[in-house]
């Protein structure tokens, strides 16, 4: 689960394993993700333009808009708010991203390492539509790749990153409540499938 | 007409010709030494004590709709003085002991039943809140004893002593809290007062006051302009909405609280017991229902009506306190307008107008109030001054800094 | 109820927290001659109206916007919905 | 039909042996019918065995059987059958299964037949047959309306004792196990431009219309058979029979992927915006669900529109003893001949004022069942075949005890005459079902030709009626209702839908006479069957002026029932109109309100239930405490460690001393990650916290961490934490573990809302960072171990209240605070939360030489007391700084939030509470949290209270316990004993007044 043992500390994942939580149902796999760094960048007043154009040439395409994420290479971002985005990027080779983005922003913009503050499931397969309508109010069906929306599941605020309308999404929720909102999602698709 | 087992007996056996009004529908007169404006339990029971205790029969409760009709006939039907300050319990203990001479002294059957009112708790931190609140129930000379989770366990086998996520480690119990008829209470204070004098006047809403240099002289209506030496507001939910007239702005905001009945079962929960980990809080009425309810729907609302969100909240503490409730179905739900103040604790005082008197600020606990704050109002009516128990309730307490706060939670009305 | 967010459209008023009138962006200036009652009416007392109530709504479970929802508290339908940061300037508010 | 019927698919019973063979045990099993005639089921009510067919309901089956008696009433225990064959049935309601998934007052309307279904009649002793409190129907006289106000009053003591357990033990109706549910419930939301509510013809129609324009539909319907009325009916739609296109409908629904077919769903509630409750049914159908599989499913469901079709409910006439099994109203006893294929006997009568109810006798006719009579109360009835007609006629009594044997009728020339029938069908006409057009401001308003209430007033929002909910009661107004309806409908949101060509079906018109109830007769009518009220109630509630709808309700208890008066409020209405000598429709109407049929606790809840009933949140330290056999507790959402038990140790105390003596003596570690941790940066964040914390913080220097209280607007005290300032324009601030997200709240309202153009920005971090506690003289040391060589953390170069960012471990990023709780020499070091579970670990091995202990929430309480420091107890909502003995702290040089309106008198005066410490004169004694304070001597009561103790403990280090509380000028009482008195528990102790910092009151040992 990526180079974690880069010093004399091992990283156990949100569920606190030493390898990722896999579960297999007929048409729907749950991943337990823990191989990206995540880094919040907020702009500063005043500092709206240059911070999106600075992280642009950092991330090597724009900023996503609101309710939306895009991945550019190795980066994705989703929109968290006003002025306030998620970046993440591949663990191994930016466990300080949230260093490299504030020296990209400087002073237009705050950034803050956000890479353990998260637990990440990724859903995928032809049933997502029927196990998410069991766990949160967005309209799903309706939604399109690059949707960000943050919801609640089972009484667990997340952000919903839909990949592949039907087929595949990223579900990002408090690392230190992994466990629940892994037994929601399990327990969901059991009750679905 | 006296009400007992003989003249019910008496009554069947020739066919029920006998059975007179419970009140009368007067047209309202002239003018009157106190108009009461509200037919609610508060107005009622005020003026039953105005007239019973002070001789004071030439008043009027004007309502607006049917008398009974507001929170009095919407309520979980919970009586307790479990209260923790000293400008709260000594009020709510004078109310438990009106509640307990209460039938006999209005010759009305109103089923005041106290099979005790047990509050879970599910911390430590919580236990030493309900210490310090069972002593000052004690020193103010309600009753309180704290349970174990045995002692719980002994009461309530059936509660979640398993695989609760908010293990129960305890409870308070206040032997004397329990439940009334909420419907018969109003009935009651009617039928009292109407028997004394009182004119009760339904379908009669204020539109208005006549103020002439700061002295209030009565009340337009829609059955026109009724003169008073006093008029005491008494409107709970709708006080901000009467109040206004009179060029007032309250320290109340209006909140809906929804309520819930399940379908009739054979007994299942003697006593009311409260969940100390969500909003829950469940009795069983002599008739098999489960009564219970939760937390309000937290936005300022007038419709008598709330929303889904706070129904399943309700319903989740209950399933997470008594899973055996499972298949159980909840039959009806309504909601109440809330005179939410902003400390919790209601206000009954006089206001910078000459002779306009007001009464609100309840928040869900007007219904277990209703005797105190009938006899308290009707005190200060016809005194000028406050009852002793009740000199805390004052308009201008937030002015002077001195909260009656029992839930810590600030200027916040939504949060008591 | 839906809140219409002005920036991410219908959402469940479940996903925000309510706070009440809005007139608590109105925050009295603490040197003011009359600080003292100013600060009182500003923190206690309410128009409380049946009808139309600005009242703000903060979307905790969302983008963290704090919103002022212009409702009707008789019929609970909703006539606005903006941004408090934005009512917040417009009345003034700044530092 | 019976060709109809094989087109459909179900088997019709041909005069063969087969028939003949179940006939033999079904004795009123009709031919033809919806139902399965292949497949026999067997079912049990009251312990005797029974067989049906799929499709039968536990109602059919049993009328089939030949069993018309299924309850008893709810206050005089009547004898009772089933009266309609709906979700509206008062009297048919059983216990349905046992154990932990028995099943109360479940109407045996709706229940599904199951192989191996169990069902028994409740509120009955011993048996129904044979029902001991039936006595009271000997008593009626006595027990009338409101009777109960009237009496039991003498003498006071006997309510509780005497009267009330009785009339407990006599009331309520079916019972529950008292096990726990073992089936699971789910939850879900959909999405839909428009809901239809409601599968007859006109739902079916208007799903048919908007599904082929594309639209996105849901169709739900409470019925497991889509149709509605149409299965009860022998209309015929085109050239199909009305089942048969009920299928055709059906198919082309179910191949549209953007329709949503919902049987047994039933609509709830109509809540505010568009969103509507619905519950979904999943497996009340089988013996029990499959594994994993949800019993019921409670969907909040989003509509941009709805169409309630939900269509009508028929009503019966009131006369007297009209309540015995048998008596039935006439479209149920049509749809049971019709769908079911049952009949409740072979001898039918019936009873009407309409024109729909000659439908009933047509039908049973047509079925081969005899119908002896057929009594219209309308003088110019139309004519009947095969049944002899009797115009102008009223029935007017009845006999059989057991179940109905005859009736009596007063013929239009005033004789009387015996009609000998098992069962009874009444029309009074019919309602439309207007129940969630009134869940929000809708009120009904009377339709005279129909002699009934229609939606009215201000509907839910996009919400339209049609078909007979609307008052359209012909299958041909229905079909088009729903076409229209729906076009209009989808023409609002821009979607163009065409109406469909509309097949041929009847047209009927509506020919009704009202007529509520017959007047002459001693005997009791019944209008709620169920809580047994009659018109002699609400005669004698109008008699006591109890006239308004809702006193009539709440008096007699009028629709109170489980059915909610779905039967029975309009007789009731009309007949108080009457007394009232006004219109019904100034009478009015009493609140439908959600939910439209009764709802289970369990699907209400879904999957919050036992443990997961809320969100369980983790330390990053859980893994490895749980292998030391830590003890757990709940502290908001969090799990934290409460202490951590050592082999020999038999009581929890032994074990927290341990961890205070051997953290004050050497070193202990704990978890502090659960304080809430808010990240703020930006040119104007020390300026915005100056606004935040009632003290000053613009001053503090970089590598600086101060102690911050925060107030709220009206002065008091609601959280205090540390703010680190790591740059001039970054802090972190952290909250107490309960306040977190309430400080954040506050922080971006006074941001967004209070100061926005401060350069502010905020984001919480409290996960991302495992954070512990390294106390005692030794926790220098035991860093040392841990930090990496190159940063100095000696007492010079880091000194207390000190922060930086280190590296542990060899190169792992961290953060080290040198802030105390404990009062100890102290640190708090952080490491990204990934690494949490091997710091601690590491930080273990380091300290074993110094025989480091962890120590849970238990010594970490023990300490703070001992330190004087307040918590949550102390701030409780009602303390100010001036109470928690920080006045001073309060400035008055600047704008923060609460400090105007801290300066108000009650918050000042000179006997305010201050915080103070409590030590027992005799050291054994405890002095319980919770505890009053008393001077020495003097009364105890209310009135001579002086304060509380907020929060005590054993102090290990003192040897004794010792408490902190607030006293009345407690700062001024230092050295005074007074009573720390403990009513509740009988306990009263003596304590002298101290410090409130037990420990190194110089605090010499934290700097060390």
């Amino acid at each position: 689960m990526g180079k974690f043992d880069n010093h004399g500390l091992n990283a156990v994942s949100p569920l606190g394993g030493s390898e990722p939580q896999v579960d297999a149902f007929a048409g729907l796999l749950i991943r337990e993700v823990t191989d990206r760094a995540l880094a919040s960048l907020s702009a500063r007043q005043g500092g709206e333009d240059a911070v999106k154009s600075a992280a642009a040439s950092y991330l090597g395409g724009a900023l996503p808009e609101p309710a939306s994420w895009n991945a550019n290479g190795e980066f994705a971002a989703w929109w968290m708010g006003p002025d306030l985005w998620m970046v993440s990027a591949p663990h191994d080779s930016h466990e300080l991203l949230a260093a490299e983005l504030k020296d990209a922003v400087g002073e237009a913009g705050s950034v803050v390492e956000q890479t353990d503050g998260w637990c990440r499931f990724d859903m995928e397969g032809g049933r997502c539509f029927d196990v998410l309508e069991r766990l949160c109010n967005a309209d799903i069906r309706a939604g399109k790749p690059g949707d960000a929306t943050r919801t609640s599941m089972e009484h667990l605020g997340v952000f919903l990153l839909c990949h592949e309308a039907g087929q595949k999404y990223s579900i990002v929720g408090p690392r230190s409540s992994a466990g629940s909102l892994h037994h929601a999602l399990v327990g969901a698709a059991q009750s679905a499938i | 007409m006296r009400y007992s087992g003989l003249k019910v007996i008496k009554e069947a056996l020739t066919g029920h010709k006998g059975w007179r009004p419970t009140w009368r529908d007067p047209e309202p007169k002239k003018s009157y030494d106190v108009v009461i404006i509200g037919g609610g339990g508060h107005g009622l029971a005020t003026a039953y004590y105005l007239a019973k205790e002070h001789g004071i029969t030439n008043v009027a409760v004007i309502e607006k709709g049917w008398i009974g009709g507001g929170n009095v006939g919407r309520n979980t039907t919970i009586i307790r003085s479990n209260y923790l300050l000293d400008g709260n319990e000594p009020f709510y203990e004078l109310s438990l002991k009106l509640w307990e001479g209460l039938e006999q002294d209005f010759n009305y059957n109103a089923m005041v039943s106290q099979r005790g009112i047990l509050n879970l708790v599910h911390t430590d931190a919580q236990r030493d809140a309900a210490r310090r609140r069972g002593n000052a129930m004690i020193l103010n000379g309600s009753d309180a004893e704290l349970l174990d989770v045995d002692g719980v366990r002994a009461m309530y086998p059936f509660l979640n002593f398993n695989n609760a996520r908010f293990p129960i480690k305890g409870g308070l119990l206040h032997r004397r809290g329990g439940t009334v008829r909420h419907d018969a209470v109003a009935w009651g204070y009617a039928r009292g007062a109407d028997l004394r004098g009182v004119d009760i006047i339904q379908n009669c809403e204020v539109t208005g006051f006549k103020i002439e240099n700061g002295k209030c002289l009565g009340v337009e209506t829609t059955k026109g302009f009724i003169g008073a030496n006093k008029v005491a507001s008494c409107v709970a939910g709708s006080s901000s909405r009467v109040m206004e007239k009179a060029g007032m702005r309250l320290p109340i905001e209006s909140h809906v609280l929804q309520a819930f009945v399940s379908e009739g079962l054979k007994p299942v929960l003697d006593g009311v017991i409260t969940f100390g980990a969500g909003h829950f809080y469940c009795s069983q009425s002599d008739k098999g229902g489960l009564v219970f309810g939760g937390d309000l729907d937290m936005y300022n609302s007038y419709a008598q009506r709330g929303n889904l969100p706070v129904v399943e909240d309700v319903m989740e503490g209950g399933m997470a306190l008594i899973p055996a409730l499972g298949r159980v179905r909840m039959l009806r739900s309504w909601g109440g307008i809330m005179d939410m103040s902003m400390d919790g604790s209601p206000y009954i005082d006089k206001t910078h107008v000459d002779g306009l008197y007001f009464n609100g600020g309840w928040c869900y606990g007007g219904f277990k109030a209703t005797p105190a704050s009938g006899w308290c109002y009707a005190h200060l009516l016809a005194t000028g001054t406050p009852h002793k128990t009740a000199a805390a309730y004052r308009l201008d307490r937030f002015r002077k800094g001195c909260m009656i706060d029992e839930k810590g939670q600030g200027a916040q009305p939504n949060l008591h | 109820m839906i809140i219409n967010h002005p920036i991410l459209g219908p959402r469940d008023s479940q996903e925000f927290t309510y706070l009440g009138d809005a007139t608590l962006i109105d925050r009295p200036d603490w040197q003011a001659e009359d600080a003292a009652d100013q600060f009182h009416d500003y923190l206690y007392l309410r128009d409380n109206p049946a009808g139309e109530h600005r009242e703000l709504w903060f979307h905790e479970q969302g983008d963290r916007s704090w919103l002022v929802v212009t409702r009707n508290t008789v019929t609970h339908e909703i006539l606005t919905v903006e941004l408090a940061r934005d009512v917040a300037r417009t009345r003034g508010r700044s530092k | 039909m019976t060709d109809a019927v094989m087109n459909t698919g179900t088997v019709a019973f041909q005069a063969d042996g087969s028939t003949g063979a179940r006939k033999g045990v079904q004795v009123n099993r009709l031919d033809g019918g919806l139902i399965k005639g292949s497949k026999a089921l067997t079912f049990s009510f009251d312990g005797k065995r029974y067989t049906g067919f799929e499709g039968d309901t536990l109602a059919s089956a049993l009328l089939a059987n030949g069993v018309r008696l299924m309850g008893r009433s709810f206050k005089y225990h009547r004898p009772r059958g089933v009266l309609t064959s709906g979700s509206e049935e008062p009297n048919a309601l059983v216990e349905l299964r046992s154990g932990g998934r028995q099943e109360p007052n479940t109407r045996a309307t709706t229940a599904e037949l199951y192989d191996g279904l169990e069902a028994n009649s409740q509120n009955r002793w011993p048996s129904l047959q044979h029902d001991f409190m039936a006595v009271n129907d000997r008593f009626s006289n006595f027990l009338t309306a409101g009777f109960y106000y009237k009496t039991f009053m003498w003498p006071a003591a006997f309510w509780e004792k005497i009267y009330e357990p009785i009339i407990r033990k006599a009331a309520g109706l079916g019972s529950i196990s008292f096990e726990d549910d073992p089936d699971a419930y789910d939850k879900g939301f959909l999405h839909c431009d428009l809901l239809v509510i409601g599968a007859g013809p006109t739902g079916l129609m208007a799903a048919l219309t908007a599904g082929r324009s594309g639209a996105q539909v849901i169709i739900a319907d409470e019925d497991f058979l889509l149709g509605g009325r149409l299965n009860a009916e022998t209309f015929g739609i085109g050239d199909l029979t009305g089942s048969a296109w009920v299928e055709q409908v059906q198919a082309e629904l179910a191949a549209m992927p953007n329709v949503r077919v919902m049987p047994r769903t039933t609509i709830i509630g109509a809540f505010d915006h568009g969103i509507y409750g619905a519950v979904e049914r999943v497996s009340d159908h089988v013996l029990a669900p499959e594994a994993g599989k949800p019993r019921q499913i409670l969907w909040r469901i989003y509509s941009k529109r709805a169409m309630l079709a939900a269509g009508a409910t028929e009503r019966p006439i009131a006369f007297e003893n009209n309540d015995r099994p048998g008596v039935m109203l006439a479209g149920a006893v049509r749809a049971y001949a019709n769908r079911w294929a049952a009949t409740p006997d072979q001898t039918v009568a019936v009873f009407t004022n309409n024109d729909d109810g000659h439908r009933t006798a047509a039908d049973l006719i047509a079925k081969g069942v005899k119908v002896t009579a057929v009594i219209d109360t309308r003088a110019d009835a139309p004519q009947v075949d095969g049944a002899e007609l009797f115009a102008g006629a009223q029935v007017v009594d009845t006999k059989g005890r057991l179940g109905l044997e005859s009736v009596q009728l007063r013929l239009a020339n005033g004789t009387t005459r015996d009609v000998h029938c098992g069962a009874l069908a009444v029309s009074g006409g019919w309602n439309p079902n207007v129940h969630l057009t009134c869940h929000q401001r809708g009120r009904p308003a009377w339709r005279e030709d129909i002699a009934a209430f229609v939606p009215a007033g201000t509907l839910p929002q996009n919400m339209s009626v049609a078909g007979a909910a609307n008052g359209d009661f012909s299958t041909a107004a229905a079909l088009r209702a729903g076409a229209e309806g729906a076009v209009a409908a989808l023409s609002e949101l821009g979607i163009t839908a065409k109406t469909a060509d509309l097949p041929e079906a009847e047209d009927a018109p509506i020919n009704v006479t009202p007529f509520w109830y017959v007047k002459e007769g001693k005997g009791r009518a019944w209008l709620d069957q169920q809580n047994d009220v009659t018109v002699k109630d609400v005669k004698l509630a109008h008699q006591e002026n109890f006239r308004s709808v809702e006193h009539l309700k709440r008096y007699t208890t009028l629709g109170m029932a489980t059915d909610q008066g779905k039967t029975s409020n309009m007789g009731g209405l009309a007949i108080m109109a009457e007394l009232a000598g006004k219109q019904i429709p100034e009478v009015g109407t009493t609140m439908f309100r959600p939910p439209y049929t009764p709802v289970s606790f369990g699907v209400m809840a879904g999957r919050s239930v036992g443990e997961e009933f809320r969100p369980t949140r983790k330390t990053p330290s859980h893994k490895w405490a749980e292998e030391q056999g830590a003890e757990f507790v709940e502290v908001g959402q969090w799990l934290r460690a409460q202490w951590f038990p050592k082999a020999g140790e038999t009581h929890w105390r032994q074990s927290v001393d341990r961890e205070v003596l051997q953290t004050r003596n050497s070193v202990g570690i704990c978890d502090v990650t659960t304080l809430g941790k808010i990240d703020v940066q930006g040119k104007d964040a020390a300026a915005f916290l100056n606004k935040m914390y009632a003290n000053a913080f613009a001053k503090l220097p970089v590598g600086k961490v101060r102690y911050g209280l925060m107030l709220r607007e009206d002065g008091i005290a609601y959280d205090d934490g540390t703010a680190a300032r790591f740059a001039e324009d970054h802090f972190v601030v952290t909250t107490t573990t309960a306040n977190a997200v309430l400080v954040y709240r506050n922080m971006e309202f006074a941001r967004q809302c209070l100061f926005p153009d401060m350069d502010v920005q905020l984001i919480s971090t409290t996960e991302a960072w495992a954070q512990f506690a390294v106390a005692g003289p030794n926790a220098r040391k035991l860093l040392q171990k841990v930090v990496d060589p190159e940063f100095n953390i000696s007492n010079e170069a880091f000194p207390f209240m000190g922060c930086g960012e280190v590296t542990v471990a060899g190169g792992c990023r961290a953060r080290l605070f040198r802030i105390s709780f404990s009062g100890e020499l102290a640190y708090e070091i952080a490491v990204p939360t990934r690494y949490g579970d091997a710091m601690i670990r590491k930080l273990m091995e380091a300290g074993e030489e110094f025989g480091a202990v962890p120590y849970g929430t238990e010594a970490l309480g023990v300490m703070r007391i001992e330190k004087g420091h307040a918590a949550g107890n102390e701030l409780n909502g009602t303390t100010s700084a001036l109470n928690l003995g920080m006045g001073r702290m309060v400035s008055k040089k600047k704008d923060c939030i609460g400090n105007k309106l801290s300066e108000r008198e009650g918050m000042n005066q000179e006997d305010a509470l201050k915080l103070v410490g409590f030590k027992p004169v005799n050291a054994a004694d405890p002095v319980p949290a919770g505890s009053h304070l008393m001077n020495a001597d003097g009364e105890v009561s209310a009135a001579t209270d002086q304060g509380y103790i907020t929060s005590a403990a054993y102090s290990p280090v003192l040897g004794c316990s010792i408490g902190i509380g607030f006293l009345k000028r407690g700062d001024a009482r230092k050295g005074e004993v007074i009573r720390a008195v403990n009513p509740l528990e009988g306990k009263e102790v003596q304590v002298e007044v101290v410090s409130a910092h037990f420990v190194d009151p110089e605090g010499e040992r934290l700097r060390g």
